[in-house]
């Protein structure tokens, strides 16, 4: 394949490898787990991803608009703590509601900050978003300053139970297939944001937001207000932030003030491994999504495989970077391949 | 030639009259300094003044080829110094095992481990196109369960006397003898920077990839050979921090990650490459030590320190931090 | 019979965490023996946040294990997964931590007792007068919030005391090391530190480094490393003094041991449940270093040759399992330095104080 | 009807002034040439008229009204666009994403309407029917096109919501001569619709087909607006050139008989180039022709060893096969890029630093500073460069000055071989004529010179020998009297000249 078809290829779609991997570490987590299809096991693992998907996905976004988030993990703290603060047992059905609702205020807040010191003070977004994750830090160990609260026991319920679609039940194939009738719940929010990026995909919105990642200068000068989608793209960050906060804090039922602290480099690995170049211009949410279950997998792989004990956070990371390396190792190859056969034979 | 000759006069006053970034920081340094004084009385002094700058000698050390990298551009960033900071460490404490005759060998043993490392970095950004964030934040991991693997959490061995005493303790009056160290490393980097073709060929990398391999310069040479540095020095930190904390522990370095990040940026080198010092790079240093310890003589609480860290350096970085407007 | 038990650490930056590890892996083996059994260890080991950690006794869960040794990355956060284990009939032993998750038992030691034993220490070597600085771990971390209650505790009762300076050392000797830099340049006076863990060896490296007449008096830790430095130290110095309070690693095998007394069908006396949340075994805190039996601990467990971050330990035998599941009173003999190793002599055991601290 | 009239504009950057007084008008139907050397503010003009950049003083009336555009949309949506000499293009989206950038026809009110995007890009196309790839759709990626095709694209996204006004800001620079023809037919039809069109170009003859009236700017003022009809080549230039510098042009002359041969070149194949052979004589400048990306820059790069490639090359007798410029470098080859600011130069590094890059090993470690310094000065002065001081950096230089540098760094090399690619585009006529004279000062110490060139005049006027590319082979060699325009330009197409029979015809491996 030649590199101009290849690029194109990739291009077209960025996931590409990411969907490829994903397969092949779910075969392999497979193999030594039969039960990792039964919906429960399922949605086990999914209800665990799912906060750093949803937070990948804003950092997607920034990163494809051009810039870098270090300081999502910090706003998940923030977050979680107003959240197990604001939320106590006795909160009522539309206190929640509320409080949700404000907390998603606090994370578009956050990014607005963020935003502001990117695209108008014009400042370099890792040191900028570096700089502000001290100040989420400190707001949350201000908040709740050592780990508790608890959530209403329905609301994590809503989170951990399997969703009986009692409608399929009796629809000859689909009873057969249990992941249909018993649907865990990250899926559903998976595929809501799923479909709504499909949706906003074909919207100027994105449109712009890729442009203004490509070519800033070019985006400006041809009528893009790139100012203020850069600022767009910190305020979703912030807002999927918070949404990644809510889904931590239902999954783990309590806040801690550094809960979201370790997730921020994961979700731009994640990115990366979707697909995503650094660089801004180009990827997908879809991609980063994948990149956060591959990281997962990974884990079980790891437990699964009786890693020894003093090899597992080798085996991690080496997997993590073979995963990296593996379109830049294709794409080496095929260069390798074009250029020898153009020289005749010649090595390069 | 006379042209020539004029305006070559003009090197020094374009070099203090303009107030560049690592000027403003030095200067921030000094006022932070004095500030210090003025809020906590007893914090002038120059036993505060050699502690602070011992501190960030370590950083600032660590710092070293984090700033090599991030002239390289590309996006050029090294999160694994961290792990090889405590590796380099681990290896010195382990191999040396307290005896001072080994020093030497095995500081060379330990720099050679530290550019091996960072030559798999470079090898993996340069031929196999892996971000540096992410091929560097990987191989922190590696190096990490490297580490893991081998010692199996049992860390023996032995810090040299010597060490100590070369490094943490006062060597020539009250001064320790690494802020000496530093000093060498900051003559020997703004030598390697300035005066080498290597350095030069690094701002070309940095500025503008094409054009430096239009110009003859082996673009995948230099960067890898950057990482490797890079990987060198950080093991060579962890060498001297070793000579600091006299044991080790397998997290020695990872504090020192994002400040070695931090001191490069608040030194005035651009995060986009091609533009910056190691000079920088040292007052950078030492403006986020000062800042540390000037938060720590006022006692607040965690929370609040971290607040004020946090707007402190969204002040500092947007005094000359900024990226060019769209519209002039 | 064939036992599989599951690990879940999620922190591998740390030498007491490794050893933790590996006391659990040898007390496993000597189980097997002595019982005849087979031991099936899952361990998960890697660096990871709570979700990670939920994921880790997710899998152990998946694997159908039965019993599960955690020791939790935060304190709230694997109640959940916790409680779907315990719903689905495993054994779930927190250990070094206390959590409050339904069914979970906690083997620890008292951490707020385990500061105030060198609280107290510091506060009798200052004859109740002076100033002090407090050097902490990671603020908001559970265990270290209990510590401090104990240190706040025992202050409250030496009002000749002041605390003149307090800041976190993040539980790491370098930056134990450079605080306690800040502190002496910044701070004039300075009589005494309590500090803990890792950072106490920083504290003391600095305190030398920076060749003071009259040097304040610190407390330290049970690391081999510490050790070292400490009989150094008085070598030249003979009035040098400082405490090591032992924080056991080997509370992961403790741990263990409780398990299989469970999985083999014991019964818990509910009476031995105390703490928090009612329902912590607490394992008594092994004993102090003092200059008084340092000597003696030195050479009973041949510290000199001891790897740097080798930590003293204490774990419970089996017969100490079984009389801490009945709720008896553990003796000396219950708690050994070392998987299989004989007890030393000279262990003092804070049994008593912990038990009575425990009991409030 | 429109009427555009720029009055009185004054931009300064700091201290300098890049237009002290800039003064335009333009209606309907009207095409009003902008011309001025480098560096004369026709560029800052241009932007400020189009919103991108902020004036410090003067005004814009449109229509009479006084009207002040605070970005770039608030221009076009007065339907003001341009085609900007730095193009603005989005590599990453396909040539209808990039067409449609910021204007895009909406479906409901919310979706793009990809279909409506697609259909109207091809249309917008075809005006370029012919004289661009067949093969170049709506949703092929602009990271694919070449400098004309995406000059191409530029041009047809200034006029896709069909503006009032459009500014052609060297619109030219990267097209060849058919697209050039194609273009200006093009902007026939635009201006009987009623549209007013600023055309900046460097090209006089471009000027004088396409013109009604020029407005000419000398460092940053308005000199003066004459009717080109009414107007000599010869009077332009002297409103642009204070002291009126002639258009001279070195004579052709024939290459020295029996000059040894310098480099040989056999088969050489990349991927853009199916079988190129020539030699190549000391002292000769041996001209390259033809329409855009005929496989001219890889020809060029392909010998400097920047890109892979299959033949076989001869450098004094020598086989040899650079796999990187370094090693070409080192027989004495140097190469001048076209681009000076993405190809040739360190913006942002001092001039020093520029002229010193690529003989950097020369001065040993630690570099001798005295002896570059020293040697940078020299060479500076030959070429004349108006510059601050050698430590100024050269984004503080203007466009001419700075392609100075380009060349001036390889003549601290002493090349034998020189290799030029299109080096004077958009270099204004003043600085064209000291380069030119350069070349012959290089020529007459023997150096042996492989000049590709967008622009045939100057083909036409320097060089003894000119190879014409078509797809990738060389389609004629011009030499003495057979160097004609009618032959250059029939070459362009493909046809085959009689001469053309120079390389082997046997097929490649
Ligand atoms: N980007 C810039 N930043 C600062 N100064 C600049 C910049 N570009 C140009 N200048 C300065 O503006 C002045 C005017 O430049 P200009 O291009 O008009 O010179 P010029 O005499 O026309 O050169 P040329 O002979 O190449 O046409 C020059 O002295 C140049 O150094
Ligand atoms: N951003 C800038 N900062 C500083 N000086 C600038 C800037 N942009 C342009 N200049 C200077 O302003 C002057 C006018 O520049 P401008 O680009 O308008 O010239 P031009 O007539 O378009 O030249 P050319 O024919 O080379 O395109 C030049 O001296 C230029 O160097
Ligand atoms: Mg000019
Ligand atoms: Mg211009």
């Amino acid at each position: 394949m030649n590199q101009a078809n290849f690029r194109r290829l990739l291009a077209r779609n960025s996931y590409l490898f990411a969907l490829l991997l994903l397969i092949v570490v779910v075969l392999i987590n497979y193999s030594r787990q039969d039960n990792l299809f039964d919906p429960s096991v399922l949605n086990r693992n999914i209800r665990v991803f799912l906060p750093l998907a949803i937070l990948a996905v804003g950092q997607a976004i920034v990163i494809i608009g051009g810039g870098i988030d270090l300081s999502v993990g910090a706003m998940v703290s923030l977050c979680n703590a107003l959240l197990v603060t604001w939320i106590t047992p006795e909160t009522a059905g539309g206190d929640i509601l509320l409080a949700i609702g404000l907390v998603a205020l606090v994370g578009m807040a956050a990014g607005l900050l963020n935003g502001i010191a990117v695209a108008y003070l014009r400042l370099q977004p890792i040191v900028t978003t570096y700089a502000t994750s001290f100040i989420f830090a400190g707001l949350a160990l201000t908040i709740l300053p050592r780990p508790g609260g608890q959530l209403p026991s329905d609301m994590t319920g809503l989170y951990r139970r399997l969703i009986e679609v009692e409608a399929f039940a009796n629809i000859p194939i689909i009873q057969d297939i249990s992941i249909l009738r018993e649907i865990p719940p990250a899926f559903i929010v998976i595929a809501i944001i799923l479909l709504l990026w499909a949706f906003l995909r074909q919207t100027r919105l994105v449109q712009y937001i890729y442009a203004s990642g490509d070519n800033a200068e070019a985006a400006y000068t041809t009528g893009i207000p790139v100012q203020r989608i850069r600022l767009g793209t910190y305020v979703i960050s912030g807002f999927f932030a918070a949404m990644a906060a809510l889904a931590l804090t239902m999954s783990l039922g309590s806040g801690s003030p550094t809960s979201g602290d370790a997730m921020t480099l994961d979700s731009i690995v994640a990115v990366v491994l979707g697909g995503t170049r650094l660089r801004g211009g180009q990827g997908g949410i879809a991609g980063a999504m994948m990149g956060v279950v591959i990281l997962g997998v990974i884990r079980n792989i790891i437990s699964f495989y009786d890693v020894p004990t003093w090899s597992q956070t080798l085996v991690d990371a080496l997997i993590i970077l073979i995963a990296l390396a593996g379109p830049g190792f294709v794409r080496y190859v095929s260069d390798l391949i074009r250029r020898y056969r153009l020289q005749g034979g010649r090595a390069a | 030639m006379t042209t020539a000759k004029a305006k070559r006069g003009s090197f020094v006053p374009n070099f203090t009259s303009r107030l560049t970034p690592p000027l403003i920081a030095l200067i921030l340094a000094i006022v932070l300094f004095l500030l210090g004084g003025v809020i906590s009385p007893g914090f002038v002094n120059a036993n505060q003044a050699i502690n602070i700058v011992r501190l960030a000698a370590f950083l600032g050390i660590i710092a070293a080829g984090q700033t090599l990298v991030i002239i390289s551009g590309g996006e050029g960033i090294d999160l694994s110094v961290a792990s090889v900071v405590t590796l380099g460490a681990i290896l010195t404490f382990r191999l040396t095992d307290g005896q001072d005759a080994l020093i030497l060998p095995v500081l060379g043993l330990v720099m050679l481990v530290g550019a091996g490392i960072g030559l798999v970095n470079g090898l993996g950004i340069v031929f196999l196109r892996i971000p540096p964030l992410v091929m560097t934040l990987a191989m922190a991991g590696v190096v990490q369960g490297v580490i893991l693997q081998v010692t199996r959490g049992e860390l023996e061995g032995e810090t040299p006397d010597l060490m100590r005493t070369l490094i943490a303790q006062p060597l020539i009056g009250p001064i320790p003898g690494v802020i000496f160290l530093w000093i060498g490393l900051g003559i020997a980097m703004w030598l390697l920077l300035e005066r080498t073709p290597y350095g030069k060929m690094l701002f070309a990398v940095g500025i503008n990839r094409t054009t430096a391999m239009l110009s003859g310069v082996r673009v995948p040479l230099v960067v890898v050979l950057t990482y490797a540095m890079s990987g060198m020095l950080a093991a060579f930190g962890g060498f001297v921090l070793l000579g600091f904390t006299d044991i080790v522990f397998l997290n020695l370095g990872g504090r020192y990650l994002f400040p070695s990040i931090a001191a490069v940026v608040v030194g005035g080198t651009l995060l986009s490459g091609g533009k910056g010092s190691y000079w920088g790079t040292m007052s950078g240093a030492l403006v986020l030590q000062l800042i540390n310890s000037l938060l720590q003589a006022q006692g607040l609480p965690e929370a609040t320190q971290s607040i004020i860290l946090g707007v402190v350096l969204l002040v500092l970085i947007s005094i000359y931090g900024r990226q060019r407007a769209f519209r002039l | 019979d064939t036992y599989t038990i599951g690990v879940s650490n999620s922190f591998v930056g740390s030498e007491w965490r490794t050893q933790m590890i590996k006391q659990i892996e040898d007390a496993a083996a000597e189980i097997e023996e002595l019982y005849g059994i087979t031991i099936d260890l899952v361990i998960e080991s890697t660096d990871t946040d709570v979700s990670g950690q939920v994921q880790q006794i997710q899998n152990l869960l998946n694997r159908g294990v039965d019993a599960i040794i955690v020791n939790p990355g935060d304190q709230t956060g694997l109640n959940l997964a916790i409680e779907e284990a315990t719903d689905e009939g495993v054994v779930v032993i927190a250990v070094d931590q206390e959590i409050g998750a339904a069914g979970a038992i906690n083997v620890v030691i008292d951490q707020k007792e385990w500061a105030m034993i060198s609280a107290e220490w510091l506060a009798e070597q200052l004859g109740g007068e002076g100033s002090i600085v407090l050097i902490e771990g990671f603020v908001g971390h559970p265990a270290n919030e209990a510590r401090m209650a104990g240190v706040e505790e025992v202050l409250a009762e030496y009002p000749g005391i002041e605390v003149i300076g307090r800041e976190s050392g993040m539980w790491d000797q370098a930056t134990g090391q450079q605080v306690m830099s800040d502190f002496l340049a910044s701070l004039t006076g300075i009589d005494g530190v309590w500090t803990q863990d890792g950072m106490a060896s920083g504290v003391m490296t600095a305190i030398m480094d920076a060749g003071l007449e009259n040097p304040p008096i610190a407390t330290g830790e049970a690391r081999a490393s510490f050790l070292q430095m400490w009989e150094e130290t008085l070598m030249e110095n003979p009035d040098f003094t400082t405490i090591g309070v032992v924080n056991p690693p080997g509370i992961g095998a403790s741990g263990l041991r409780v398990a299989i007394e469970l999985l083999r069908g014991a019964e818990i006396n509910e009476e031995a449940f105390s703490g928090p949340f009612g329902n912590t075994l607490y394992v008594p805190i092994p004993y102090s270093v003092t200059n008084e039996n340092l000597q003696e601990v030195y050479d009973a467990q041949n510290i000199g040759e001891a790897p740097a971050s080798f930590t003293l330990d204490g774990i419970i035998t089996q017969e100490g399992a079984i009389k801490l599941i009945a709720g008896e009173e553990l003796t000396e003999m219950d708690v050994t330095p070392d998987v299989g190793e004989p007890e030393v002599e000279g262990m003092d055991m804070g049994t008593e104080e912990a038990e009575e601290s425990s009991g409030s | 009807m429109v009427t555009l009239s720029a009055q009185h504009l004054v931009k300064r950057y700091g201290g300098v002034v890049a237009l002290a007084d800039g003064n335009l008008e333009v209606q309907s139907g009207q095409v009003v040439a902008l011309i001025g050397a480098n560096g004369s503010g026709k560029s800052t003009l241009s932007k400020i008229i189009t919103g991108v950049v902020a004036p410090n003083e003067g005004q814009l009336l449109l229509d009479g009204q006084s009207v002040s555009f605070s970005s770039p949309l608030a221009a076009r949506q007065k339907g003001i666009t341009a085609v900007y000499q730095e193009l603005s293009l989005v590599p990453e989206m396909s040539i209808s994403e990039n067409i449609w950038l910021s204007h895009e026809p909406m479906r409901y009110g919310v979706r793009l309407d990809r279909k409506a995007m697609q259909k109207r890009a091809q249309e917008l196309l075809d005006l370029f029917k012919g004289t661009i790839p067949a093969s170049l759709t709506p949703t092929t990626p602009v990271y694919d096109l070449t400098p004309d095709e995406r000059q191409i694209v530029e041009i047809l996204k200034a006029i896709s919501q069909d503006p009032q006004l459009v500014i052609f800001d060297e619109a030219t620079a990267s097209l060849d001569s058919a697209q050039v023809t194609r273009l200006f037919e093009l902007i026939e039809d635009w201006k009987s619709a009623g549209m007013a069109i600023v055309f900046v170009s460097h090209r006089m003859d471009e000027i004088f087909r396409v013109a009604d009236q020029a407005t000419v700017l000398r460092n940053g003022s308005h000199v003066g607006t004459v009717d080109i009809a009414a107007t000599s080549e010869r009077q332009l230039v002297q409103m642009m050139i204070e002291g009126a510098a002639a258009l001279e042009r070195e004579a052709r002359e024939p290459v020295a008989a029996g000059a040894p041969i310098r480099l040989d070149v056999r088969d050489l194949t990349t991927e853009k180039l199916r079988g190129v052979s020539f030699d190549l004589r000391d002292g000769e400048l041996l001209g390259i022709g033809g329409l855009q990306g005929q496989g001219q820059s890889d020809l060029l790069l392909a010998i400097f060893g920047a890109i892979p490639f299959q033949g076989a090359l001869t450098l004094s007798g020598r086989r040899v096969h650079f796999s990187h410029p370094r090693q070409a470098m080192k027989q004495d080859v140097a190469f001048v890029p076209g681009d000076r600011g993405n190809e040739g130069l360190l913006l942002i590094r001092s001039i020093l630093d520029n002229l010193m890059l690529p003989s950097l090993r020369e001065f040993g470690t630690p570099l001798r500073m005295q002896r570059a310094r020293s040697e940078a000065g020299a060479v500076s002065d030959d070429l004349s460069l108006v510059m601050a001081s050698l430590d100024a950096p050269v984004n503080s230089l203007s466009g001419g000055n700075a392609q100075k540098v380009v060349i001036g760094k390889w003549l601290l090399r002493d090349p034998k071989l020189l290799l030029l690619n299109d080096p004077t585009k958009g270099v204004d006529v003043g600085a064209k004529g000291e380069f030119y004279k350069l070349l012959a000062d290089l020529r007459h110490q023997g150096t042996a010179i492989l000049f590709y060139s967008s622009d045939d005049e100057e083909l036409l006027g320097l060089c003894d020998r000119v190879l014409v590319m078509h797809d990738g082979r060389i389609s004629a060699e011009l030499a003495g009297e057979n160097v004609t325009r009618e032959n250059l330009v029939a070459a362009s197409m493909g046809a085959t000249h009689h001469d053309a029979s120079h390389h082997k015809e046997e097929p490649t491996a």
